[in-house]
């Protein structure tokens, strides 16, 4: 082992633009990110130290990076049509969060609703153009947000299988040629004062399960009657913002809105699968930033006189911990390649029964290793496991985060058995 | 939470008076009445809030000098035989706040470990911090990670990086960058695990005001925010005769009261997310419409954190019950208590933080956010947890294992 | 092994009294000189050659007579009292052969659970099993698995496969291909856990040699071979009314004492497992040089194997105990050890599968040999556990837990 | 779901001739194997229903699978030059092992001392010829073993790593043009009588951990000297037979001797990851006849009057089980991917520390799962689970074996620590 780049990942999937991407990461974290990331914490009121940190990352003054789903000709660097855009997700997903997970999930949300326009094969090359200057044509970083859970039902909205979108309270009314947008929503990454775009799933009947009652709308953070609360403070995840967001009477033009009766229920499935694996880059990146750090601990620090390293039980722990990073970055980039493998023979559409139970699976299983594995490593460190020094602290607060978003673990472990099992009534 | 946890968890501890019973009951009408039932207003600053809080329970109620022989003015718990009521105690005030209970469950370890004869030099010194008015900050140095290139002498495997040097008359302790196991950068005292010039595990108490004992900057922790945390330097620190403890079991001794006192610590904090998850559990629903308990899956996952508190309390009851027999003089007896402290302890700890990980994993974002105050039980326990392990995981505590039922040599 | 299991695994378990101690003596020298003393003689075909040894034990020893109360000719160890040492007894009968423990459980949960009031006419008639001059073999039936498009009544969500229909005035039981739980091919009698016109569950008694009762062929299983296991038809078999047992508890007290029972065997087995990887680990050597218990890897697993049996001997203790001080009369408390018996009785069978499953990793091939014996523990210990399970992994004691702990009322 | 077919595996490794080679020795499973494994472990000692099932599967009046490494010209069908020769190998043990794990490792195991003398780039011409006719021309099955455990050490023989063969107490001298053979080994799979040919590693220097004095020397079964004791009785694996093996004075041609002083250590550690992906290709055949089995279980028996899998909680654990199904399922073909990248730019070589170290991490961690699920499979299966009626049961006896084979889990570990950690005196 000689890096952590010699973590295996198959091959044959990599995009041969991986490492140049890979490497502008690298430097920038290295750069922009390691040297204050131990103050970040104290930092998730105000963002100080952080938002210069995703400028530098995603505003044209520094990689540009928030452009990049973007078609070419519109500013963008077309990665909405790559072959490899889910592949180059997970890298960029686990670059970015071996810095910090919390850096990275806001970064890449801003994408998040933005896949449902400008992923081929379902561009809607009008709302492309209309945004593509906010994204493509700023010195900041700017984020855009997806509007799911609301105060009642928790994570339901996204059990879309069993429930088709009939807890969902926040209306959309047509009035004319607008839409009328009228709800509460919690907890969207990117809100509390810092999502400038929202993409937002509501009903245009509530208590419908029927799709064609589903719509996901387009609102701009400045139109009125959008107002955001201020951010939660959380056990981690200082740089991810999360809060209260109201539409009050909200209008915004009809024709944002995504693709319009059925079919945005079916775009609206397929944003889950980028959740996913994005989830399990963020995951891969911080073990691999795990293993660099108890690399070190376990060469410098002594159990009997000797490194830890050398003792061979100590080494049997650290080494499944190794062996777990190793098993989990082939599993993510399976993960990637099962998004990518859509438009392939054996490929299966994004928002199938089969992608979304088996990318549910293999994001449940990640972060049960790596809520493990993070763990274990403080119990390593002892003495020094709860110092932030030490950064592992940090990501074990901030991963289990992870493993607590996008529905949480029961829903992963539903939508698995639901489809191993063909069950009928969970 | 409309029952009791008393009458959900059996306890199967025996011989708690009924003295003890109304200390007891007096802690906990502190923890519900001061703590529990004010919480949200704590939200910001808990720490410095809680000191007010603190003060009360030492001084008002006393309990500093809980565990103070009565000749020195304590209630007279400061034998074997109150182990369980001690513990008892630590859990009530750990289910309002895990850092005041693990700076009482410090007091209490220096008392018992080291001052269970407080007719001795030692246990003298020790009554005469905890004789104080005014709240004692303890602070405890164990045995943990060595340095490469440096050989330190041993505690089974764990380094010892404080050193009492024997000069002429005098004994003077030294050590560099010296992480305390919480509560550095705030102690009055220290209790310090050294190595005495033969490199024999001893035990040292240092005030934090004698000349020499330098303190770091503050550390930012994971949890137990109130205990705030500083490296130290010992630079020559002399050492008066009646504050060091020698003997082979001194520190054993240590780690057995610790992991009986710091079980009870988190299996308090564990308590009070179990009420955090019931509540929670009886007002969510799932799926558009059933309550969340009634879901099968979320009831296994909630039965796995009643189950994790359950073992978790028989196994600090069994250890309780170990202690309270532990006769003083025999050393294959003290290896075996010591041995089987360090299994239940390890155990106790990762049930507690076993049953708050999995019931966070049910709230969703109410589980990491600071508002519904599971995730500090979380942060509180993981920090009281890696304590306590000194390094390695649980390597050492398996080395101790292995070493005590296989004979091992060389490990 | 050169040392005693004694000392290495202390109890805490109280109230053994010198007589109790005696008996448990005596068997645990049967064990050694008939069982262990001799155990390569018996590789092939064990079963047969272990009933000589079991009838020694049972009638010779008497202990087909030890939980018979004393106005019936036995020991008189048929109170709650008794539970910590029936559980001894069988824990040093488990050590030598689980088959031959199992049926003695079988015996002890018969009468405990069901006869704990002899002068009733069901202890009569169970106590008049067990007074044969002959090893007498019981079977269990209990609540499992239902069949897609069936409705049965239920135990906590578990099928009750077997009817007691009440027709004029007579009892008939009724039930198709029902499985035992071991030793449906060899039973001289069972003790069926079955539905009442009502759909009550309550408890039946029923003689092999009734008219009615036939056997299904006999079934290969993974361990306990010598207890060979067949389905049962129950085809209207006549019961007579003392042959059954009512109330509303009937079931639970069966569930109650099967894990205090069941998990003294499988940690019996798991003590002599014990025995076996410790003269493995102190003989084999690694890397070509050090003693296997001298590298630290293997050190952690033997420590583990440790572990595991010394927190499952806490655990059964502690379960005796709240045993022993149940009082007959209280519902309430009654739901209450129940629901503890299950969480502790799967934690000791899962902690006793979890020694021996890591310690055959360290024997290699001398793990899965038949000749070296730890492999049979390990099937034994695994037929154990399904059998106590019934069906659905956990999932029903965490149901049961769940329940109890959060007021489920939907699952 | 549908199938079984459809636990995802890497798409783009898989060879044309896949799906030949699956429904082959499906078919085969179905017609020899099934209907009869519920008997095996009773034939443990006669093989009287074992052997024809063997027979079917390997030689020329069945399949003939076992002439399917030698060179096309020598009668065999040419896989040891294919670019997918381990990925075969691992649908091969996952096809067979899915019916019978013992007979998955007896089969396969006849492969593994040809794999050194067979396998591109070692292939020995002259060894080849001279053994093809043995197994491309025969009616029977015919087995090789490879004969590594000796009495002293265990699997230290295995740790050629670490101890670079100095615990060998097997000799060979050479005598003229012939190799003086003595020794006794242990337990190597195929022994106990059905042995034809072995691969017997010796030391021509007792004690060295020169990797000069290893030798790795084929011993045809009917050479004066050699004799096989009787099978040993184990709690599974009946098809797989194993004894005592001693050399007494064995003489054999100089040439039997795989290549050379240097080279026979090398091809032997080449031995090492045939084993290791061939023991997770068994794991996932058992673990999906495990999914078939209880799939059948959970739908037709209940818990609360409902179909098992349609309870919340049971789900959830099946689903897990499933899940790990998968997750393994990738892994087991990734770790072959690695093998037959060996030849590919960014390949490693078989024999090399990142090589072996990946895939004793891959299959430790394989085994564990598989330990674990079959656990619990039996716990779902409840008091029918030891029964031998419902098939898991036999499973859980025979995988524990595959755990605990080839050095066991400690070797695993160790080794993995070693390369992740880059520890000197592990």
């Amino acid at each position: 082992m000689k890096s952590i780049d010699d973590f295996s990942r198959p091959e044959e999937y990599i995009s041969p633009m991986d490492k140049y991407f890979r490497s502008a990461v690298r430097a920038w974290a290295a750069k922009d990110v390691l040297p204050h990331r131990r103050r970040f914490d104290e930092d998730w009121k105000e963002h100080a130290l952080i938002e210069p940190a995703f400028d530098a990352l995603m505003a044209n003054k520094g990689l540009g990076i928030q452009k990049a789903l973007f078609p070419a000709d519109l500013g963008g660097w077309g990665l909405g049509q790559s072959d490899y855009a889910f592949t180059i997700a997970c890298t960029l997903a686990e670059e970015v969060g071996r810095a910090d997970t919390a850096m990275a999930v806001a970064f890449m949300v801003t994408y998040w609703p933005l896949t449902t326009i400008l992923v081929e094969p379902h561009v809607n090359r009008r709302l492309a153009a209309q945004f593509a200057p906010m994204f493509c044509n700023s010195d900041k970083a700017v984020f855009a947000a997806l509007a799911m859970t609301e105060p009642q039902g928790g994570a339901d909205i996204e059990n879309m299988e069993l429930l088709g979108g009939k807890t969902i309270k926040t209306t959309a009314r047509l009035d004319g040629d607008e839409w009328v947008i009228n709800g509460h929503k919690l907890w969207p990454t990117n809100t509390a004062g810092v999502g400038q775009l929202f993409g937002v799933p509501c009903t245009t009947c509530v208590g419908s399960n029927d799709p064609n009652d589903f719509a996901l709308i387009f609102v701009p953070a400045d139109v009125k009657g959008v107002t955001q609360g201020g951010p939660y403070e959380k056990a981690g995840m200082a740089a991810d913002k999360n809060g209260d967001l109201w539409f009050e009477d909200v209008r915004v033009p009809a024709w944002y809105r995504a693709h319009g009766p059925g079919k945005d229920a079916e775009v609206f499935k397929e944003i889950i699968p980028w959740g996913l694996v994005g989830s399990m880059g963020f995951l891969v990146g911080a073990m691999m930033n795990l293993y660099e750090v108890l690399y070190e601990f376990v060469s410098t620090r002594t159990y009997g006189n000797r490194p830890l390293k050398e003792n061979d039980a100590i080494a049997g722990l650290i080494g499944r911990i190794a062996g777990d990073i190793e098993v989990c970055r082939i599993l993510a980039y399976e993960g990637a390649r099962i998004g990518d493998r859509r438009n392939r023979p054996y490929g299966h559409p994004l928002y199938s029964e089969e992608v979304l139970a088996k990318l549910r699976n293999l994001k449940d299983f990640v972060c049960d290793r790596a809520v493990e594995n993070f763990g274990r490593a403080m119990d390593v460190l002892g003495v020094y496991g709860p110092d932030r020094q030490y950064d592992i602290e940090k990501h074990w607060r901030d991963i289990k985060i992870i493993q607590l978003w996008m529905g949480g673990k029961q829903l992963c472990q539903m939508e698995a058995a639901r489809f191993f099992y063909n069950c009928k009534t969970l | 939470m409309h029952k009791s946890l008393d009458s959900l968890f059996l306890s199967t501890r025996e011989k708690i008076d009924e003295e003890e019973q109304r200390i007891i009951n007096t802690v906990r009408q502190w923890a519900e009445r001061e703590i529990l039932a004010k919480r949200l207003a704590y939200l910001e600053h808990y720490d410095r809030e809680f000191a007010a809080k603190r003060r009360m329970l030492l001084m008002d109620i006393g309990l500093q000098r809980l565990a103070l022989s009565e000749e020195n003015g304590g209630f007279g718990w400061n034998s074997t035989t109150r182990a369980p009521s001690l513990a008892a105690v630590l859990m009530e005030i750990g289910r309002a706040d895990a850092a005041t209970a693990y700076l009482s469950a410090l007091q209490f370890t220096n008392l018992l470990a080291c001052g269970a004869k407080y007719t001795t030099p030692v246990g003298a010194l020790i009554s005469s911090f905890y004789s104080s008015d005014q709240p004692v900050n303890p602070a405890l140095i164990l045995p943990g990670p060595g340095t490469v290139d440096e050989q330190t002498p041993l505690f089974f495997g764990r380094s010892i990086n404080v050193r009492l040097i024997h000069k002429g008359d005098e004994d003077i302790l030294v050590g560099n960058n010296i992480r305390t196991a919480g509560c550095g950068a705030i102690a009055d005292h220290f209790c310090v695990v050294c190595a005495d010039s033969d490199g024999k595990p001893c035990i040292t108490f240092v005030p934090a005001d004698a000349q020499g004992v330098q303190r770091g900057n503050i550390l930012k922790e994971t949890g137990l925010n109130a205990c705030t945390n500083a490296d130290i330097k010992f630079n020559n620190v002399r050492i008066s005769r009646e504050a060091i403890l020698k003997g082979s079991d001194a520190v054993e001794r240590i780690y057995i009261w610790l992991n009986l006192f710091l079980g009870a610590v988190s299996i308090g904090a564990a308590m009070n997310f179990f009420e955090i998850v019931y509540d929670w559990a009886n007002t969510r629903t799932i799926k558009g419409c059933s309550i969340m308990k009634d879901n099968p899956l979320c009831a296994s996952v909630l039965a796995e954190v009643a189950e994790e508190i359950a073992i978790a309390r028989f196994l600090i009851d069994d250890l309780a019950r170990l202690i309270s027999k532990m006769t003083v003089t025999n050393v294959q007896e003290m290896q075996h208590v010591y041995t089987m402290s360090q299994i239940l302890g390890y155990r106790i700890q990762q049930g507690a933080l076993r049953a708050v990980n999995r019931g966070m994993e049910l709230m969703g974002s109410a589980g990491y956010a600071r508002e519904w105050h599971a995730e500090k039980h979380w942060r509180d326990i993981k920090t009281i947890q890696s304590y306590l392990c000194g390094v390695g995981a649980e390597v050492p505590v398996k080395m101790d294992t292995a070493r005590f039922f296989f004979d091992c040599k060389d490990i």
